[in-house]
Formats: C-alpha cells, structure tokens, sequence
C-alpha cells in the first residue's frame, strides 16, 4: 500500500524530544540543575540595579525594565505552550490567540463587568478556556493538515469578528477594554508592584515549562511524538489518535487561557490586537526561531521575539538610526521590517532554532580542536 | 477467530477486494499470494480498518468489528505491519517499540508519569528488538534506517503489542538473504505458542510455503482457492496467473 | 429586482477580485505547496508599482493607453519582486516546506512594513481612467464599472490559467515536483526552473490583482495587500487548494454570500457567513470543492 | 558591577527647582496612525515653543522631552508609560489612538500622574479620572457640528452610516442623543470596518432617503465606500456630513469631495489666531492639519500645569480644571466637572477638481455650541 | 576487455556525521549487467544515488566518478540523466498523485522521441491503467511503471535499485527478462538481493561490506563457490531446501 501524499502539513523539522533521550555527556549531571539556576537568577533580577544600557532603558529593577520582561516571559511561556501542538504533536493550528484572548477578555470582562475578585475570575476564565478549546478542537481535530489549520483559523477569526463587533459592549470593540483594577489586590496595581507582576509572569512560564516538560516526558508525550511522525500507525498500534490530539490541543488551550489572565493584569487591560490571526502567526514565528519540540527554544523564541518587538519600536527612533542616510534609516523605523527581516534571517541561518545554536557551537568547538586524543 | 464474511470493497464500478470469505483458527498460519494488484493488501486494510468496506462482515471471536476504528480492532488483539514500511522517523528505534509496547500495555491517558522511568515497557521493547535482531541500532532515528532495518523494525513494533491475530504485509520485502531465515524463525516463533494466528502476504513463496499451514490465492480482488500449499500449488490457475515460468 | 441584481453583479465583482487574489495563491500553493504569506506583498508591490509608473513613467498615465502601461508596470515590478523571492529565499529551502512558509511570513511583515517606510502609511489616490468610476445601468442597476473590470480580468486570468496548466508541461512537472522533487530531476527535467515559473506566474497574478484592487478601491496603501488575503485563503481552500477553477468557484460563492448577507442580513454577519463557510466546507469534505480525493 | 536595590524602588521626580521636569510622550511614530503621531509632536513643540517664550523652561526648569513609540498597541503604550513613571515622569502626553488612550488613563490615576491624551477622539477619555485631561476633541464634538448642518432637526430623518464596533457606536449613540434628542428620527445602516464592497451599503441609503446622512468612518476603505455613494447617488441627493480627516487623505475622495459637507476639527486656515501663526512658523512646512492643534495644545496645558504645580501632580490637576486659554483653534476651556476640552469647531467645504482641494470653512462653532453633555468622573 | 562505461574510484560519502561509504572503486562494463551485493545497510542504494548526484544536502561526496571521459560529480541530476544515466530508484518514487498517463508523459524527454510501444509491449498494464493514478497501484504495478518510465528513451547507463522487490514471483521473472532484454542494448548497474536473478542476468558482481568493496569479479564464480557467497553474501548458494516444490522454490527468493 503506498502513502499517496496528502495536502498535508508537513511535520514540524524534527527533533528528539529531549525528554525522551536520557541526556549523556561531561554535562549530564550539571545540567538538571540548570533550569533551576536560571530560575533562581530570574527571581531576584528586580534586586539588581544592574544597568544595561542598550538593552533596556532604565536599570533591571525599573518597572520599564521589569514590565518589558513580564510581557516576554508570559509570550515565553504562551510560545512553549503552542509548542506542545506544533512541535510536539506536529498540528499547526491557526487559531491560538483565540484561547489566549479568551483568557484576557475573559478575565477582564469578570473583573471589570461582573466585578468579581480576582481569583474568581481567573479560574472561571481558565476553566472557560479550556472548555472552549476542548469543544472547538473536537470539532476541528475531524480535519487534518491545512485543513485543520484553516478550520481553527476560521473560529479564531469568528472570535476576532465577535471582539470587534462589541455586542452589548462587552469587549470595547477597537478600544479595547482597560481592567478596572479597583477590586484587585493592592499588590498587583500601581507602578511600583510591577514587580510583582514580573514573579507572576515568571511563575506563569515555570508552570508552563513544567507542564509541557512533564506531558513530553510521559506516556502520552510518547504517543504526541509519534503522532507527529505516522498518525496512522497509531491508530493500528491501538490508541485513539483523535483523543491524543484533542488532550494536547485542550492542554494547551487551557495553559494559553492561563496565560491571557497573566498577560491581562501585566497590561491592565484588553485590546483586540490580540485576537488577530497575527498573533497565531507570531506565536508560530516565536517556536521556530527558538527551535520548535525542544525544551528552551521556544521559551527563548518567545521572550526574543517579545523583547525585539518591545525595544524595536525605541531602536528605530534611536539617534544612531536617524541619523543614517534615508534608504537604511526608513526601513530601519519600522520595527517590523526589523524583526521580519531577522527573522527570514534566523529562518536560513538557524533552521533548527536558536535550540540548536547550542549543538552547533559545540560541534564548531569541536571540529576547531586539533584531534588530540582518540 | 478472525472471519471474513461476504468482505467486499468497491470504488466506483471495480471491486478490488470481492466477497471475501475467509476463517483463520486460533493458532493457524494462513499465507496470502496473489499476483500484484490482486487486493491483498487492500485486503488487509479493511481487516484492521483502515478501509471501510463496502459490503459483508468481519468478525474477530464473534463479535462484528466492521464498524469499529482502527484503533478499537487493535486493542482487541489485531496487529499488522506496513508494506510500505511505516515507522516513527523521528523517534529512535527504541523509542519506537517502547510506544507500541506502551500502547499494549496502558489504556488510559497518562500525562503525569515519567515515560522513561517505566522499567517494564523498556524490558519489553528490548525483548522484542533483541528478537528482531536490531538491539544494537535502538539509539538511531528509525527514519535514517537502511530499508531493511525498517522491515524489522515493523516486524517488532507488532511483536511489541502480543496481537492475538497478526497481518504481516510482505515482511521479507527487501530483506537481505542472509537475514532472512533470521526473520522467518522470528515470524515462526510467534505462533508457535499460545493460540495466536498469522495471515501473511508474502511473495517469497519458499517462505510461505515454509511457515504457511494454508495458503489463500487472491486474483482480481476474489478468493481463488484457499487449501493447504501442496494443493494450492498444483493448481494449474495459480501455476498460470501467479508462480510463471521458473527462472 | 434592481436591489437583486445589483447585489449579484457588485457580488460578482468582489467574487473577481477574490478570484484574482486567489488564483495567484491557490497555483503557487497546490503547485508549489508553498502556503505564501508573502502574496500580499507581491500585491502591494503592484499596485504601488502601477501607481508610481502613472505618476513617473514616461508614456505612462492614469488614462488610455498610459493606464495599461502602467499596469504592465506595475505586473511587471510584481512578477520580478516573486522571482526574486523565489530565487534568493524559497529555492535554498526546498523541501522544508515549513521553513519555506515561515520564510513568507517574515517577507510580509518586512514588506509591507518596506512599503510603509518608502510611501508612507497613508492611502494614496490611485491613478485610474475616469470610465472606472462611473456606472452603467443594467436592468435597472447602476453597477460600477470597476466591479465589471473586474469581472472580465478574472475571467481573463481564469482562461489563461487553465490553458498553462493544460497546454504546457510545466503544471505535471510542478505537481510531480511537488511529490518528490529529487524524483522528476532523475528523470531530466530541472525542477528549479518550473518553481521559478510557478512563483513569477503567481506573483504576476498577485500583481495584476494589486493594480485593479488599486482601481476598485481607488487607493493604494500598504496594508491592503495583507486584508484581501486572509478571505483570498478562505477562498483557496474552499476551492480546493491548487485548483483553480476550485477557487473560482469558491470566490464566486463567498462574494455573493457576503454581499446578500450584508445587505438583507446585521451587518458583520456576512463575514461570519463566510468564516462559518469555510468551516463547514472543511468538516464536510476536507479535501475543498474541487480538491482531489486523497487516498491513505 | 552588579548594584542591589529593592525591587519596588522608583526614582523620585525632582523636588528640586531648578531641576528639569521630565514629559513623557507616547504616541504613534510607526504602525497605521505614524502621520498622526507625526502631526502631533510637530504640534506639541510648536505650543512649547509658544507657551515658553521659545526657552523651553518653565521659571528655572526645563522641560525635558522623553519621546516613545507605542506604534498603535495599548501593550506597548503601558509599558512605556510605567518605565517613565518609574523614572520618576509626572507627566505623560499623547496617545493617538483611542485604545491607547484608554490603557493609559487607569495607569495614570493608579500612579497619580498626570495625562493628556491626545488625538484619540473616544468619548469615554472624559471623565475617565481625575488624572486625565485631554487635548483634543471627542466624538460628540464631530456630531454636534453635523447636527449644525440641517438647522432645526424636528420632523427630519437622519441615517447614521458607520462601521462597527466602539467607534461606529459611540458615533450612532451620540446623533441619537444629539439629533435624535432634537426631534429628528435616527436610524442606522452598519457595514464591518473589513468590508471592501458598498454598494449593497449605498443602495439601502439611497432607498431610505434621509434628510441628512452622517458618516462615520475611518481607514483605508473609506475612497472606496465615498465612491459608492456617489455613485449610487447618494451624494446629490442627500445633505451627507462626515469628518474632515487630515490633509493627505484629501485626493482620495476623488468626484465625491465637492459633494460632502465636512464637519472639522481643523484644517489649516480655519483660524487665525496668535497661537495658529506660531504654530504656522514653528512646524515642519508651515501647513497646519488636522492633528496639530491637538498637540499644541497639550504643550500648553504642560506648561500650565508645571507653572501652577511644580512637581505636585495633584497642584496640577487643580490648575489645569476650569483653566481657558487661546489654542491654535480659538478659545479652549477645560471642564472641571468631566475634562472635556470645549472648543470650536469647523464646518468646511472642500473647493477644487480632480486631487488638488482646498478646503473653506463655511461656518465655526464656539466651544460651548458644541460642548459635550458633562459626565460624572470615573475614577 | 573493453573500457568500463562508468569508473568509480574511492568514492567516500559522509551523511550527517556518518561515513558509510570508505573509498568505494569498482568499474561498470560497457555491456550487460552489472550487479552490486550486499547486506541490508551497507550502502548500495547511497551508493547509486552519488552516482546520480542524489545525497541528500546534509551529505559530503568525495572521490571520482566517471562515465566514458566525462566526470559526474558536481553535475546536476537533471543534466545527466539528459545525457543519458537512467535511474530507478529502490523505492519506485511514482508520482502519485498523477496518473500512470502522466507519469509516463513526464520521462518523455525534449527532442527524443518516446518509446511507448517498446514500453507498453513490456507492460501491457501500464497502457490499461493509464488513466488510474499511480498512488493506488499495487505494489508491482508500480515496479513496472518505475521502470517503465527509464525505458521511455535510449539511455548510456541504466542504474536500476531493487526492481524486483515485493514482485510476485511472475513478475519477477517478467521484470527479470524484460532487465535481460534491456542489457543486450544499454549496460545496467543492478543492485538486487534475489539470487536467482542475479544468477539469471548478471555478468559482473561488486560486493560491498561495511562500507568497502569486499570483493569483485565474475558474477558466475561468486555464485558456483558456496565458500565465497557463504562468506560475503552469508548465503548457501542453489540448494533450494523446501521439500515440498523444489522446482518452485527457487522462483522466489532464493534459498537460505
Ligand atoms: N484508493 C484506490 N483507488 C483506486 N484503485 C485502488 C485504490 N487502492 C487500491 N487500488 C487498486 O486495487 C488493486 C489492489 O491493490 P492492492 O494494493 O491491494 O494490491 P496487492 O495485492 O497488495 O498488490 P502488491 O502485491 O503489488 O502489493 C490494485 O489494482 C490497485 O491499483
Ligand atoms: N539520510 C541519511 N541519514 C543518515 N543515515 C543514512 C541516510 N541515508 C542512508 N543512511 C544510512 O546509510 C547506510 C546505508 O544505507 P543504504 O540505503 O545505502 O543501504 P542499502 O545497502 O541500500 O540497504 P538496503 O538493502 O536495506 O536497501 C544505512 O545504515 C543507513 O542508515
Ligand atoms: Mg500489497
Ligand atoms: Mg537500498
């Protein structure tokens, strides 16, 4: 029997899950700890005073500072949730930012229309979310490849319309809606707590991270990872490949909704440019510059893309920009041809993502070394 | 156990497979010949449900699985390998036969537990590469394995589940002489014991006629003659549309 | 009756420009499996490319003969701008057709924020013959002509589409191609050069939709390219993704659905029409209108 | 050397009287609505200029500007609002968009800094908190000059067209209130602000013949959607009242633009006040448009609040409430009671063929003909 | 002898990191069969594509390659096949998703006039099914039109990867005679693990083990010396052990 090709969405570049290899090597007893590291070090970041001109305006525990990297760490934690639907379980899925604006509007209608506490209205919106994508994914998880991809594209779209139509001003429509923080806890308003919004951001990408990590490593991970590769197979080895799917797509739903309440008290608000069909597109820019089924490179895709778009915007009306001649200086202040054009560069250049810069680096290492011993 | 009652599938006008009647008993070793395009392994699809057909019954110990989805006939004990071989490319070898093992072997969705701390399904996985003889290449991605490593790699990632009735889709297809007696000993072991049985299109008829204990002729998606190989053989039909001249 | 037919003729000229939208998207996606988000970026580059020949080329103007140049300025400025994609990003990357797509989606974030850096973020007045913005009574209907230019360049770039892919080698080398690339170069044919064509007709396509979306709309502006696109990939793969007789099909169908529903219907609800569409299409027969029945 | 601090520290403003006062303005340099922006600063340092005598200090203190992008994104706008709060700015100004303006706002009154929005025209910035002020016109100020189109609108009929959404309503709500509330019937024909075809639009106009047709609608559809009209027949039949939008827009109305009557918040020549030849001299070519004003404004209502309130934001809001002062439009006063920047507004008529218009104004209204119904303070 | 039609000397190639070939030289004569051997894995089919400039873009080619005085390497794919290198590869890469009609048309090649009848005569089936799409032909449908679709036009050297495999035993021979036929006019460069048609048409064998050529020469001597084929091959040659139909036997794969 020959496999006719489909119009299919072809997989994901492959990569081992990482979860599934036991790591070898000098570094293999370092490097379980190293996550942790690096959490610790991100913890107590807004204790330093450590300026770094260039890279942020104000030193690293200025608000400015602090909030530019909230927002990096929840789209870091946003993008190894869509991860665990692209390049672990290999559906491209269009429709992403539907689940995350439902966990902004969501929690900024409870608030701010319905007046209900915080919590409430967080896990109200986290458990709608999640139900939304188990529901919606049920029925588009009955199409395959691009067809898929569209499908989850239009409902997305359908959000987008619903958003901007403003039926009963709910949503603010183009305005958007700004979170009444008058019922929220003191410690999370005012410029001086952003702080706290940063710990929150970063716990938010620490139980994305586990999560993700966790479910790649176990049983049902097994089963995404090959579902990636031969759906079919799947289904004839005795697992339902539809249910596999539609665990991952709900999971993921559900930690994108979580992630929309973060991200709605980081910006004090909601506007519709998060439901736009963009941000799926950026989501999925995010996992392959960072390296898509591995454990960092969508974390790092996801707070490099955040914080390129961030600081583009001040990059571009920089002195050292305007003052070269027209032809480079126009482009250069559109942050968006920056990033676009960075990003057809870390497609060609990195194609497995900035994941496999490490690998790479080690190899060049490697092969730069005279052959000393055998 | 597995039957076949009336089992037809048309598209269009053409039935390619046509009212198929087959009985495979617990433990017996069915061989399929037929000439190229003849249905066999449209034949199969509609066995494991890959195919929906579009007339007559399957029933596997008496229950009717012609409705059921592929998944639902393999957890009642239906394995089947791929003529085109059809592994996880991205996964390592061991990998692989460790999720066919784990799809035997746990039901429910485990999304909590450590995939790798599971001692069992790992000893199981061994057990069946080291049978298929491909211990040694576990760590490499399946999808860089030569052809043949592939076939036996399919050949234990059925062995990984303990089907009670096996489809084996052309096993040797592509398998270096010296390694076939390898396989068909391995393929021989698995229905020495314990009931299960085996229906197996081959081409190599040295093979079928080795382990096959009858053997089924397709031509033209029907049912030519199904006895034992001695008879088979001899009919002058199957001489003529299948074996040809000897080289 | 006139309300009717009006509605009908109007839907038939956004069914055009879908059309033409699309077709260039659809062959570039069924033929070249390349999903190319870059295809608005071709459109802009073409109707700010007819836009400026009008207003700098000699010869060309905003009327008469000085129109059509422009225009073939204009297809023309698209058609080298998709060669050049195709050449310089898509050819080194072939066969990891998600990179390829990813590489098309950083081309139009690019782009169209190229477009903006070089004219600006603001509509410019779109040069066009004074015909295109009058009507004619049909049956009753006062129809825009831009619609009815429309409708007949679609009908034109239908005609020419379905004779390249049935006169010409090139659609079974590109659907073949597609399968397997290293395939039809061991039979001797070069495989890159049929890709090449492929992106230029695509981009040409893209273009020519650019310069009469120019006329239509009688604006030109960065973003326009980027909003048609999104109901030019609804209706590619309504269609049938690289059918393009499917997408002409499709566009008609989501024209006039939105058309009818905005008018009889609240408004916003022809696009949710047209998003449910789309859905249910996909649910039903996931394969679109016209697209092939794939087999496991 | 890496320095430790705590993690809620934020530098303090000033305190010194010699030290400079920090402005931080945050608007559209890139994204959809960059000519705004553009218009804006020009503006907003052509009223620093004025209102400081050309030193740019206010007594012994500079005015030192702190310019940041938020190309179009709420997002983006409140993080460089709190990085300049957290460096200490007290005052922040700008906000082409409404969405931004509306972000803001919250942020500002959380912290207890000042904001004036700028061209964001949302109803909903009035009133939105006692930190908020604004320097431009709202929505209800464009409509109570359209309703100046039709003289006494009892027994009339008047359609609304606009998009949908929060602008489009706002725009409906207010001619209800405004027009409706004087005796006209309203009604409304919403089209999605993605359409691209409006015929279907124009002929439900056409059939319902109002007396008077507003417009409201922003983007790049709106040629195509003027064209429609006009060629359905709308434009001949109909008084139709829309915003005069900025000057580069102008060519796209194409035949239509001779035929609408515009309502404007301002154009250049609309007035001739000291303030609007400064500004004339001052900014980058010496044509006024559109969103100047707005910015110069908001210059001078900085200075005022500096003068007033050196560096206590609340001295400032008080100084600023209930002030009057001659902008570039004419005599401005803000409303203590909700903010509102009364103003006056324009009526023009665009004169001229093909591309090239001039606009005239036919006819001004004074800040309080066209002041909006006072709302209650929010926040 | 005559001069070889194709020389390869030390060819070494690397696929990501793996050498799996190590300076392969043998040489192809200029008429018949020449046949390659070996086990699952040690590279024929890489081999075979170097020729072709097929290795995928992660692998590293090193050594030469020469058909008559001209040099291979480095040349396009498409070029040589024009010049006249035909190639079958092992997993018959139909188009499937064009017809049998189509994909016959597609190896049509400018300015030569194609051989259908020479084609069809072989195939009959593939004339019949013209218009079915080769995605749903059966395995050895699918084997024919492979090779169907090189012998569409005169070739210098054909490069033919497996054809027997998954063929009924029929076909086998079918394909066997028609590859027998086809080497009376153009030399074949065969790779094939059944050794009853290896015995049938080769004239020459090269066997590789472990990378490396492990032995060369007539193919008829490696096959009588049961030492040799035991050792290199792992296979007792001829004796057929079913006791069944000896005759039959050895029409499938052959023995073991
Ligand atoms: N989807 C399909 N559409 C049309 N014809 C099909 C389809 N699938 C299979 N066929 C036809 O059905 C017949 C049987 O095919 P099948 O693959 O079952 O043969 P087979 O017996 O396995 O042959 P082989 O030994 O060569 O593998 C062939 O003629 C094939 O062309
Ligand atoms: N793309 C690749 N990446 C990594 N390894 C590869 C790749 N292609 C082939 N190999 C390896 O090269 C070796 C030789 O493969 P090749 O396909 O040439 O063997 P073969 O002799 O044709 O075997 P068979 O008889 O099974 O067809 C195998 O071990 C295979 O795993
Ligand atoms: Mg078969
Ligand atoms: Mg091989």
């Amino acid at each position: 029997m020959t496999e006719v090709k489909s119009p299919e969405v072809p997989a994901p570049p492959a990569a081992v899950p990482a979860e599934l290899t036991p790591e070898r090597g000098r570094w293999h007893r370092v490097r379980p700890f190293l996550p942790l590291v690096a959490l610790v070090v991100a913890v107590i970041v807004p204790y330093s005073t450590l300026p770094l001109p260039g890279i942020f305006e104000g030193p690293l525990n200025s608000p400015g500072t602090l909030q530019v990297l909230a927002v990096c760490l929840v789209f870091g934690g946003l993008a190894a949730g869509y991860d665990l639907l692209f390049g672990r379980t290999g559906m491209l899925s269009f429709g992403h930012a539907l689940y995350f604006a439902a966990g902004v509007y969501g929690t900024d209608i409870l608030v701010t229309k319905a007046g209900l506490p915080l919590w409430q209205a967080a896990l109200l919106t986290v458990t709608g979310g999640t139900i939304l994508a188990a529901l919606l994914g049920a029925v588009a998880l009955r199409t395959v490849g691009i067809a898929f991809a569209m499908v989850t594209l239009a409902f997305a779209q359908v959000g987008a319309i619903l958003v901007a139509r403003d039926f009963g001003g709910f949503t603010g429509g183009e305005e958007g809606l700004p979170l009444d923080v008058s019922g929220l806890p003191a410690g999370l308003v005012g410029v001086t707590n952003t702080v706290n919004l940063y710990w929150l951001a970063l716990a938010y990408l620490t139980l994305v991270v586990f999560v993700v990590h966790r479910v790649s490593g176990s049983p049902t991970g097994r089963v995404l990872a090959g579902l990636r590769d031969d759906e079919r197979r799947i289904g004839v080895l005795g697992l339902d490949p539809y249910r596999y799917k539609l665990v991952a797509f709900t999971l993921a739903g559900g930690l994108a909704a979580a992630g929309g309440v973060i991200y709605c008290l980081i910006v004090g608000g909601a506007s519709p440019h998060i439901t736009s069909s963009e941000l799926t597109l950026s989501l999925l820019v995010m996992v392959v510059l960072g390296g898509p089924g591995t454990r960092w490179g969508p974390v790092l895709g996801g707070v490099l893309y955040m914080y390129l778009d961030h600081r583009l915007t001040a990059f571009g009306s920089s002195d050292a920009v305007e003052s070269l001649p027209a032809v480079l200086s126009r482009p250069l202040s559109q942050p968006l041809f920056v990033l676009g054009t960075l990003f057809i560069l870390a497609v060609y250049f990195f194609p497995g993502g900035l994941a496999s810069l490490g690998p790479r680096l080690t190899l060049l290492r490697h092969s730069l070394q005279p052959p000393t011993r055998r | 156990m597995l039957a076949t009652r009336g089992l037809t599938w048309r598209i269009g006008e053409v039935a390619i497979v046509d009212s198929v009647y087959l009985d495979l008993a617990p433990g017996e070793f069915l061989g399929v010949i037929g000439p190229n395009g003849a249905g066999k392994t449209s034949l199969f699809n509609l066995i494991t449900g890959l195919r929906r057909a579009t007339e007559g019954r399957i029933t596997l110990d008496g229950q009717d699985i012609g409705a059921l989805p592929p998944h639902r006939r393999a957890r009642l004990g239906l394995g089947r390998t791929f003529q085109a071989s059809s592994v996880f490319g991205s996964l390592s070898v061991r990998e692989n036969v460790r999720l066919a093992v784990q799809a035997h072997r746990g039901g429910s969705m485990k999304l909590w537990r450590r995939a790798a701390a599971d001692r069992e399904v790992a000893a199981a996985a061994d057990t069946a590469l080291d049978r298929v003889g491909l211990a040694h290449r576990g760590t490499a991605l399946a999808g860089t394995l030569a052809h043949g490593e592939k076939r036996k790699l399919e050949i234990a990632l059925l062995l990984a589940g303990e089907p009670r009735v096996m489809l084996l889709d052309e096993p040797m297809a592509g398998v270096s002489a010296e390694d076939v007696p390898e396989l068909v000993s391995v393929i021989k072991s698995l229905t020495g014991d314990s009931g299960r049985a085996v229906l197996m299109v081959e081409h190599h008829m040295d093979v079928i006629l080795e382990l096959a204990d009858r053997i089924a002729v397709m031509h033209h998606g029907a049912l030519l003659a199904c006895d034992t190989p001695e008879t088979v053989m001899a009919n002058p039909t199957v001489q003529e549309a299948y074996l040809g001249e000897s080289l | 009756m006139g309300t009717v037919i009006l509605l009908t003729l109007t839907g038939l000229g956004l069914a055009a420009l879908y059309f033409l939208v699309a077709s260039g998207l659809s062959l570039v996606f069924g033929l070249a499996d390349v999903l190319n988000f870059a295809h608005g970026l071709f459109l802009g580059v073409g109707a700010y490319g007819t836009w400026w020949a009008a207003g700098n080329l000699p010869g060309a103007g905003s009327d008469g003969f000085g129109f059509v140049l422009a225009v073939v300025f204009g297809v023309a400025a698209g058609t080298l701008v998709a060669v050049l994609v195709e050449l310089v990003l898509i050819r080194p990357l072939y066969s990891r057709t998600i990179e390829q797509v990813l590489v098309t989606v950083g081309l139009s974030l690019a782009g169209v924020a190229l477009l903006q850096a070089t004219w600006g973020a603001d509509a410019r007045p779109f040069p066009r013959p004074d015909w295109t913005r009058e009507v004619t009574g049909i049956l009753g209907a006062q129809v825009p002509n831009g619609g009815l230019l429309l409708i007949i360049a679609a009908v034109l770039v239908l005609g020419a589409l379905l004779a390249f892919l049935r006169w010409t080698r090139y659609g079974l080398v590109i659907r073949a191609g597609v399968e397997n690339r290293e395939m039809v170069t061991a039979l001797g044919i070069d495989v890159r050069k049929a890709f090449t064509l492929v992106f230029a007709i695509g981009g040409a396509a893209a273009a020519l939709a650019g310069a009469l979306g120019g006329v239509y709309f009688g604006t030109v502006s960065p973003g326009q390219g980027s909003s048609l696109l999104i109901f030019a990939f609804i209706v590619v793969v309504i269609g049938g993704m690289g059918s393009v007789v499917g997408s002409a099909y499709a566009a008609v169908a989501v024209g006039l659905l939105q058309q009818f529903v905005n008018y009889y219907g609240p408004s916003g609800l022809g696009d949710v029409c047209v998003v449910g569409l789309l859905a249910v299409v996909l649910l039903l027969r996931p394969q679109g209108i016209a697209g092939k029945v794939a087999t496991a | 050397a890496t320095a430790c601090g705590s993690p809620q520290d934020t530098a303090t403003g000033g305190g010194d009287s010699a030290a400079p006062v920090k402005v931080g303005l945050v608007y559209s340099q890139s994204g959809a609505l960059a000519s705004y922006g553009k218009q804006y600063i020009e503006g907003f340092k052509a009223g620093l200029d004025f209102a400081t005598q050309g030193t740019g200090k206010v007594g012994d203190r500079k005015i030192e500007l702190t310019e940041v992008d938020d190309a179009g994104d709420p997002a983006k706008a409140v993080s460089a609002a709190k990085d300049l709060i957290g460096k200490g700015t007290k005052i922040i100004a700008g906000s082409t968009a409404s969405g931004v303006a509306l972000q803001v706002a919250p942020i500002a009154a959380q912290n207890k800094v000042l904001f004036i929005s700028g061209p964001a025209a949302t109803d909903a910035v009035t009133g939105a908190n006692k930190y908020t002020f604004r320097s431009g016109r709202q929505s209800y100020q464009d409509v109570v000059t359209a309703k100046s189109f039709i003289g006494d609108p009892a027994g009339k009929k008047v359609v609304v067209f606009a998009q949908d959404g929060a602008f489009g309503d706002a725009n409906e709500a207010a001619v209800k209130a405004v027009i409706g509330g004087a005796g006209a019937t309203v009604s409304s024909v919403r089209a999605p602000a993605s359409a691209t075809e409006f015929t279907p639009f124009a002929s439900q106009i056409k059939t319902a013949k109002p007396d008077l047709l507003f417009v409201a609608w922003a983007g790049t559809t709106a040629p195509a959607m003027w064209q429609s009209l006009d060629q359905q027949g709308v434009l001949s039949t109909t008084t139709v009242v829309t915003g005069l939008d900025i000057r580069a827009s102008w060519p796209t109305f194409g035949a239509a633009g001779t035929k609408i009557s515009f309502l404007s918040h301002y154009f250049d020549g609309a007035s001739d006040t000291e303030a609007s030849k400064a500004a004339k001299a001052k900014i980058p070519g010496g044509t006024l448009d559109l969103f100047h004003p707005d910015g110069f404004a908001a210059a001078q209502m900085v200075v005022r609040a500096v003068q007033e309130g050196g560096d206590d934001v609340d001295k400032m809001v008080t100084a600023l409430e209930g002030w009057s002062f001659d902008g570039v439009k004419g005599k401005m006063t803000i409303r203590a009671a909700d903010h509102a920047l009364l103003q006056p507004m324009f009526q023009a008529k665009l004169t001229g063929s093909g591309t090239a218009f001039t606009a005239t104004a036919q006819k001004s209204l004074t800040g309080d003909e066209s002041a909006p119904p006072a709302v209650a303070m929010k926040g | 002898m005559t001069e070889p039609i194709l020389n390869v000397e030390d060819l070494s190639v690397r696929i990501s990191g793996l050498h799996i070939l190590q300076g392969v030289s043998f040489t192809v004569a200029p008429t018949g069969v020449t046949v390659l051997l070996g086990r699952n894995g040690v590279g024929k089919t890489t081999t075979l594509r170097a020729i072709v400039g097929l290795t995928p873009p992660a692998g590293e080619v090193r050594g030469t390659i020469r058909m008559g005085a001209q040099s291979l390497l480095a040349r396009p794919t498409h070029r040589l096949v024009r010049g006249g290198l035909g190639y079958v590869p092992e997993d018959r890469c139909v188009f499937a998703g064009l017809t049998v009609a189509e994909n016959l048309r597609l190896a049509e090649r400018r300015g030569v006039s194609p051989a259908y009848d020479k084609v069809f005569a072989l195939f009959p089936e593939l004339d019949r099914r013209g218009r079915q799409r080769a995605g749903s032909l059966s395995g050895g449908q699918q084997q024919m039109l492979a090779i169907g679709r090189v012998l569409l036009n005169d070739n210098r050297l054909l490069l033919v990867d497996e054809p027997t495999k998954g063929l009924a035993p029929k076909v086998v021979t079918e394909v066997a005679e028609v590859l027998e036929r086809v080497a009376e006019s153009v030399p074949v460069l065969l790779v094939e693990q059944n050794l009853a048609v290896v015995r049938r048409l080769a004239r020459d064998a090269v066997v590789l083990a472990a990378g490396k050529v492990a032995w060369t020469g007539d193919a008829r001597e490696l096959l009588l010396e049961t030492a040799l084929t035991r050792s290199l091959l792992g296979v007792g040659s001829g004796e057929s052990q079913h006791p069944a139909q000896p005759g039959r036997a050895a029409a499938g794969k052959d023995g073991h």
